[in-house]
């Protein structure tokens, strides 16, 4: 029996209510437990702050998109090393860190659980093989369906029971867990070199439009109950005025919502919160896309915070990657993936002085300030899109300091600091706030009913962090607050201590999560049979070789959903 | 008499990792094999001859059989006490090996290099600087219009290539040969050349000159030149013609570019030339991948420490700088201690400079044959192949991964490098004292 | 003045890197202190001691810090390491990186250099009497950010790009050079006194590339320009006449290559494209 | 296609020293130095000297080029240069054929015995 108890600690935990109340933490097994026995180890957390380990929603941490990042870019990797320790393994940064150190550095900022958001399909064997080797962390993982030949065929057909009976397929041979869609459409006319930008363009060869895709993805969602809304990065994305790209994206799904559950979640808005017409009067639409998310109940969106530096752009989205190439001037690589999706990769600076950049890093904190409800919205750089992860710590006392993100106000392009609103924003989130955003509200909304709180039963995924929220005044004491997120004082996994005072201290194998919709037999039979008949023609393997095993994932943790269908 | 056949089992000779072979084994015999090219038919039909069966140690001008555990022994003593190690080969077998072998690279601070480093390494360094448009196989079956082969001879080295998944596959949008346009570009007339529509010969070592031209011509449709490389200017501002006014274009390359004066810079020229072609058109480019799991080599060395091939531990955390941690610099400067190759042949194909100092170090081969590698090492491990006696992971060309089958038995005793290689890890992490 | 000098004790069959030693790293310590300094032979972690005696002289230089190496180094990785000033005297060989990211002081070599010699460099000089190797001046794998500032002089012959994706400064060859001197360069000098193998500017934005001697050919994305009787180096006024070639249109870019006439004559086919 | 065949019956079998100790020439090459296809022959670069079996090339024209298959034979004579690549130079070499009627194709294991210096 392995027992612990962390004592006096200031509990934040949104799900179960609890916001700053001193109590006891027991922990027995790798579980919350309602007490603990004498002869538990006991973690002194007076004086400190305890919330459930951090989960991340969107990440991009593995596969074919984040190596080919990787071995593009040594120059990245060569100013930020990890030595080999008697423990840890070696490995290298600093925007696109090695499969280990990724590992290392969420657990040394407390987090405990991390999704890598877009996987396609057809090489998420590869995906599987580095999340196995990502130590400390939890794991899932999103595979692309907004460009799937066999999906635009199924929704054009008018197909959407065994379209859903398709992708419930498809996440059994990927080991997926959630349906991603990537600018639906257009990577596919990308495999032309041709864009599509409107919502109701036509995807060349298939007769369909964005919004079909959106809408048909959706209902198959509901059909299937999956746990996770579908997981949206827009069309139009990086183009100034695509902000109502994104309004009419969260709106052409409305109508399919029931009980007030996200149906659609918008991620990395940052790049599509573009108003103006042009480069040279680019502004911020976050109000006008908070405004909306602040009246409708079925959409929760993220922002894909900007950090301003280096860092390397990758996204599924090969047209708008080949766009920021040709803005950029920077290296450029694409990866088009048959009949399913894309990449493309290019790096980049994102400068203080530059009003773009500048804008950029405006809308994302616009966004996170001006979404009222704390439960719609979750912290993200989008990593490494908007910066690296290890920026959250920043990031946040940005959200609950006024102080803190004025002082980057005043550095950044003045034009852009007229332009945005953010100067007269006073909100500043609470510690509760913080919690909602980093782990309570990204569990909530991947369905993982076991993660991002503290109640008896939950995962003992817990954070301890060297703050003291009596004395500590995180509007004035920010650096405090951002060195302390930065290295926990704890990060338990499971009920193991995996670091202290940010150093790693153990490195078990966290679990990959997936999730498996049960269809009918006759339905998935009889949509197996006409995926075979057609599958040779699509694709360059064999449909038996195709699947990920189960006995694949390292540590693989199934959760079997009931279909309607 | 036992009797099977297996369907749909990848091939492990090539980067095209074909997966629909049909293979029929009588007493764990591989009898026939069918949808394979000639090479791989050879490979599955013969790969049993000259198998090495037990490990040896060199003593006294010739081999003498060890138990595997005084194999294993000697090799982490050679491995721990070695001020700069060298391991080297890994395109042969499987990723989960390959992980094994970077963990092992780590903890005994050596060089860990894979056979990229003499077919591929230039493009890898190419992309470094330029980045690479590119995509899956199966875009280039249903979408090319044009298709380039430049310095390479896929009938004789790649004998599926042009039938599964390039000018002569039948695809969603380009029904066959007849629909697409074949370009040869290569210093002689090769039998790929020989179905060309456009065949280009250029003058050695001028691949540079000609890939620098035809980014002129597509750039400003104009040279003041006559001829460029041996090739009059018509023909190459006919050739960019070809180029902007297709739908969707390819370039295969091989080691006719890579191997050949400039190097990686010839790989920069192909990936510029490329990139420039996407302002007026699709147009991508993929190396021809040798050995079946090379691609896999590099993705796992990355993953695991950023860089793709010639990682060098010495200081504890991951370096990497091709012509200071490669193999056949370390090996022709004479500045590695040991040396572990794992299925590869270096002695072979390295030239004799860099394998001569290789066979005067301590040396440890892991192989399923007697090879000229084996035959100048001081201790040989036999080991099963990946693909026929237990499965294992590869990674085609594209990158499109593939869980290989087992097929048959190895022989009796002979383990797979994964199994010796986490023995040596294991032995060799006592040894260093390592928790 | 006090020089420290370092002689090489042993014969060494591994790598051994000093990225520690340079003078202003020496600078005020006691000699005992400067022995137990790190050094790595391999992948082992040694002092300085282990590989070199060490001891302190009458200086040669008038240097505030000056250090002399002694033997054969040519194994010996990174010496000068982000030096910013003094000097360093190696009378012999030096290996790869020498001078690698140094801003200031300087550093001669009476023997070779190996590869990657002034890459990174920012400021100072370094001056080497034998030839030198591959991507003088250069920069990382993957980065632009080449040398930036500084002088390097080589008496005998350089390797293949050098000056590749070369910021500023000026390097000078005395000697013959390889192929791609220049390599994606965007600004500075590289002066080939002698002869050049070929590809001379590829990929250029900017800066200019001087070769005194023979080059095979003139790559395709050039266009000639003008006939130019002198070209500056420095304060130096090199006398031709040359060829001058811009490009690399392949990269619209602006940089020149000074191609000496007399030197060249199958080159004369480009005067017919000369505007006069 | 008779290299990859070969190499995977077996790199000690005669089929492969047959089909990889060869050096092919452009048909009037031949003519002109009286070599006959067949022939042994001693290839000699600045790197190192070996002899290999004449052949035609079926990939001819390429006057003044010749070709020999990657592999053991082909190492005795290649450039270990990399220019900082990590990649030798094996195509595009200056070498010097004569007739060598009188001497004898190495077998692989004297390569090897050669190269490893009787190890």
């Amino acid at each position: 029996m392995n027992e612990l108890q962390l004592r006096n600690g200031t509990v934040f935990d949104p799900l179960n209510r609890i916001s700053g109340e001193r109590m006891d933490l027991a922990i027995r097994d790798g579980t919350i437990a309602e007490a603990v026995s004498s002869k538990a180890m006991v973690i002194d957390a007076s004086g400190m702050i305890v919330m459930p380990g951090g989960v991340d929603i969107h990440s991009h941490i593995a596969g074919s998109k984040v190596n080919s990042g990787r071995i593009l870019r040594p120059e990245d990797h060569e100013k930020d090393v990890e030595e080999r320790t008697s423990i840890t393994r070696a490995g290298v940064g600093y925007s696109i860190p090695s499969t280990f150190t990724t590992g290392y550095r969420y657990a040394r900022m407390g987090y405990t659980s991390v999704v890598e958001p877009a996987t396609p399909p057809l090489k998420t064997r590869h995906t599987h093989e580095e999340l196995n080797q990502i130590p400390i962390i939890d794991k899932a993982c999103f595979p692309l369906f907004g460009n799937n030949w066999f999906v635009m065929e199924y929704l054009k057909e008018g197909k959407l029971e065994e379209c859903a009976a398709y992708i419930a397929w498809m996440l059994k041979a990927t080991k997926g867990y959630a349906i991603k869609i990537v600018d639906p459409g257009g990577v596919e006319a990308w495999g032309w070199g041709r864009y599509l930008k409107r919502l109701d363009d036509e995807v060349p060869h298939f007769a369909i439009t964005p919004r079909e895709i959106l809408r048909g993805l959706c209902k198959i969602n509901k059909l299937l109950g999956m746990p996770h809304a579908i997981h949206v990065h827009t069309n139009n994305l990086g183009n100034p005025g695509n902000y109502l790209t994104t309004i009419e994206t969260m709106d052409c799904v409305a109508n399919l919502a029931s009980s007030g559950k996200p149906i659609i979640h918008i991620t990395h808005v940052q790049f599509t919160g573009l108003t103006g017409n042009s480069w040279l009067n680019v502004g911020s639409g976050a109000p006008e896309i908070a405004d909306y998310v602040n009246k409708h109940d079925h959409v929760t969106v993220d922002p894909g915070q900007v950090i301003f530096g280096d860092t390397t752009t990758m996204t599924a989205d090969g047209p708008f990657q080949f766009l920021l190439h040709k803005l950029s001037g920077n290296k450029w690589v694409n990866v088009d993936v048959e009949g399913e999706t894309g990449a493309g990769i290019v790096p980049f600076r994102y400068r203080r002085s530059n009003y773009v950049n500048a804008v950029q890093w405006g809308i994302g904190l616009e966004l996170m300030l001006l979404v009222k409800n704390p439960w719609k919205i979750y912290l993200t750089t989008d990593h490494p899109n908007g910066g690296p992860f290890t920026s959250y710590p920043k990031v946040v006392t940005w959200l609950m300091s006024k102080g803190a993100r004025g002082r980057v106000l005043a550095k950044i392009n003045k034009n852009a600091r007229r332009r945005l609103d953010l100067p007269g924003i006073d909100r500043e989130y609470t510690f509760e706030e913080v919690a909602i955003v980093t782990r309570a509200g990204t569990s909530k909304s991947l369905g993982l009913s076991q993660k991002g709180h503290l109640g008896i039963g939950a995962d003992a995924d817990v954070a301890v962090y060297n703050i003291d929220a009596n004395s500590v005044d995180p509007s004035r004491d920010y650096e405090v607050v951002r060195k302390a997120l930065a290295k926990a004082a704890y990060t338990i996994k499971n009920g193991k201590i995996v670091a202290k005072d940010g150093e790693v201290v153990a490195t078990p194998i966290g679990t990959t999560y997936w999730v498996d919709p049960k269809v009918s037999n006759d339905l998935m039979q009889q949509t197996t049979t006409s995926l075979s008949a057609k599958f040779e023609d699509y694709y360059t393997v064999r449909m038996a070789n195709y699947p990920v095993e189960e006995s694949y994932l390292k540590s693989p943790t199934r959760i079997e959903v009931l279909a309607e269908v | 008499m036992v009797e099977k056949t297996i369907q749909d089992a990848v091939c492990t000779f090539c980067g095209c990792c074909c997966d629909n072979l049909e293979v029929k084994i009588k007493d764990e015999k591989i009898v026939s094999v069918r949808n394979s090219c000639a090479i791989s038919m050879s490979k599955f039909l013969n790969y049993d001859r000259e198998r090495l069966s037990t490990p040896m140690e060199r003593k006294n001008g010739g081999f003498e059989e060890i138990k595997f555990e005084d194999a294993i022994e000697k090799t982490a003593s050679i491995l721990a006490n070695a001020k700069y190690p060298i391991l080297y080969g890994w395109s042969l077998t499987s990723c989960e090996a390959i992980e094994i072998g970077v963990e092992l690279a780590e903890l005994v601070g050596g060089v860990i290099d894979n056979t990229t480093t003499t077919c591929h390494g230039p493009s890898i360094i190419g992309v470094h600087d330029i980045g690479e448009s590119s995509c899956t196989l199966g875009e280039v079956r249903h979408r090319a219009d044009l298709v380039v082969y430049w310095g390479c001879n896929p009938v004789h080295a790649h004998p599926l290539h042009m039938s599964r998944y390039s000018v002569q596959s039948k695809g969603r949008f380009r029904k066959g040969r007849k629909d697409r346009k074949l370009v040869v570009v290569d210093v002689r007339k090769t039998d790929t050349a020989k179905q060309a529509d456009h065949f280009i010969q250029v003058a050695p070592n001028q691949d540079y000159e000609l890939l620098s031209a035809l980014r002129t011509a597509v750039k400003m449709g104009e040279i003041e030149q006559d001829s460029i490389a041996g090739v009059p200017v018509e023909t190459v501002e006919e050739i960019a013609e070809l180029m902007i006014n297709c739908e969707f274009g390819i370039i295969f390359y091989g080691l006719g570019l890579t191997m050949s004066a400039g190097k990686s810079r010839n790989i920069d020229a192909a990936l510029s030339l490329v990139r420039e072609l996407n302002n007026k058109t699709k147009f991508l480019i993929m190396p021809m991948r040798g050995h079946f799991n090379v691609t896999g080599a590099n993705q796992v060395t990355a993953w695991q420490t950023g860089y793709p091939f010639a990682v060098d531990f010495s200081k504890g955390y991951p370096r990497y700088n091709p012509g200071d941690t490669s193999a056949v610099d370390i090996l022709a400067r004479g500045e590695c201690d040991a040396a572990l190759v794992v299925a590869s042949d270096p002695v072979s194909n390295f030239p004799i400079a860099a394998s001569r100092h290789l066979s005067r170090v301590p040396l440890v081969t892991i192989d399923p044959h007697v090879t000229p590698t084996t035959l100048a090492s001081d201790i040989v491990i036999p080991s099963s192949f990946v693909g026929i006696e237990r499965p294992g992971t590869v990674y085609r060309m594209d990158g499109v991964v593939l869980l290989t089958r087992k097929l048959v038995e190895p022989p009796k005793g002979v383990k797979s490098d994964e199994d010796i290689l986490s023995a040596i890890l294991r032995r060799t992490t006592e040894l260093k004292g390592v928790a | 003045m006090k020089e420290i000098v370092l002689t090489v004790k042993k014969t060494l069959n591994v790598p051994v890197e000093c990225s520690e030693i340079s003078p202003s790293s020496l600078a005020g310590k006691t000699l005992d202190q400067i022995r137990a300094m790190e050094v790595w032979e391999g992948n082992r972690r040694n002092s300085l001691e282990d590989i070199f005696n060490i001891k302190e002289e009458d200086g040669i230089t008038s240097e505030d810090h000056a250090l002399r190496i002694v033997g054969d180094a040519s194994i010996i990785r990174k010496i000068g390491y982000r030096m910013t000033g003094g000097s360093i005297t190696i009378e012999g060989n030096a290996g790869m990186y020498l001078g690698e990211e140094m801003s200031g002081g300087s550093i001669t070599v009476s023997g070779n250099a190996g590869a990657w010699l002034g890459s990174k460099m920012k400021g100072g000089t370094i001056e080497v009497k034998g030839n030198a190797g591959d991507f003088i001046g250069s920069s990382y794998r993957g980065s632009r950010k080449g040398m930036k500032g500084g002088t390097i002089i080589v008496h005998g012959n350089a390797g293949t790009e050098i000056g590749c994706w070369m910021r500023n400064g000026t390097i000078r060859i005395k000697g013959s050079s390889g192929i791609f001197p220049g390599m994606h360069m965007s600004n500075g000098t590289i002066y080939i006194e002698k002869d050049c193998s070929g590809r001379a500017g590829a990929q250029i934005t900017g800066g200019k590339v001087i070769i005194g001697g023979y080059v095979p050919s003139i790559l395709p994305s050039f266009n000639v320009e003008e006939v130019r009787e002198r070209v500056k180096v420095g304060e130096e006024k090199i006398t031709g006449p040359f060829y001058v070639f811009t490009g690399d249109l392949n990269e619209e870019g602006n940089g020149k290559l000074f191609i000496n006439m007399a030197k060249n004559p199958h080159l004369k086919w480009c005067e017919e494209y000369l505007e006069l | 296609m008779g290299q990859g065949r070969s190499k995977e019956i077996g790199k000690l079998s005669d089929e492969y020293a047959k089909n990889v100790g060869i050096c092919e020439f452009d048909p009037e090459d031949l003519k002109s130095l009286q070599i006959s296809s067949g022939q042994n022959v001693r290839v000699t670069t600045n790197h190192g000297t070996v002899v290999v079996k004449a052949a035609l090339s079926t990939q001819a024209p390429h006057r003044g080029l010749i070709f020999m298959p990657y592999g053991p034979w082909t190492s005795m004579i290649c450039d270990p240069e990399t220019h900082q690549t990590g990649m030798p130079s094996l195509k595009g070499i200056e070498a010097e054929v004569t007739a060598a009627p009188e001497e004898r194709i190495l077998t692989l294991r004297e390569l090897v015995a050669y190269i490893s210096g009787g190890k």
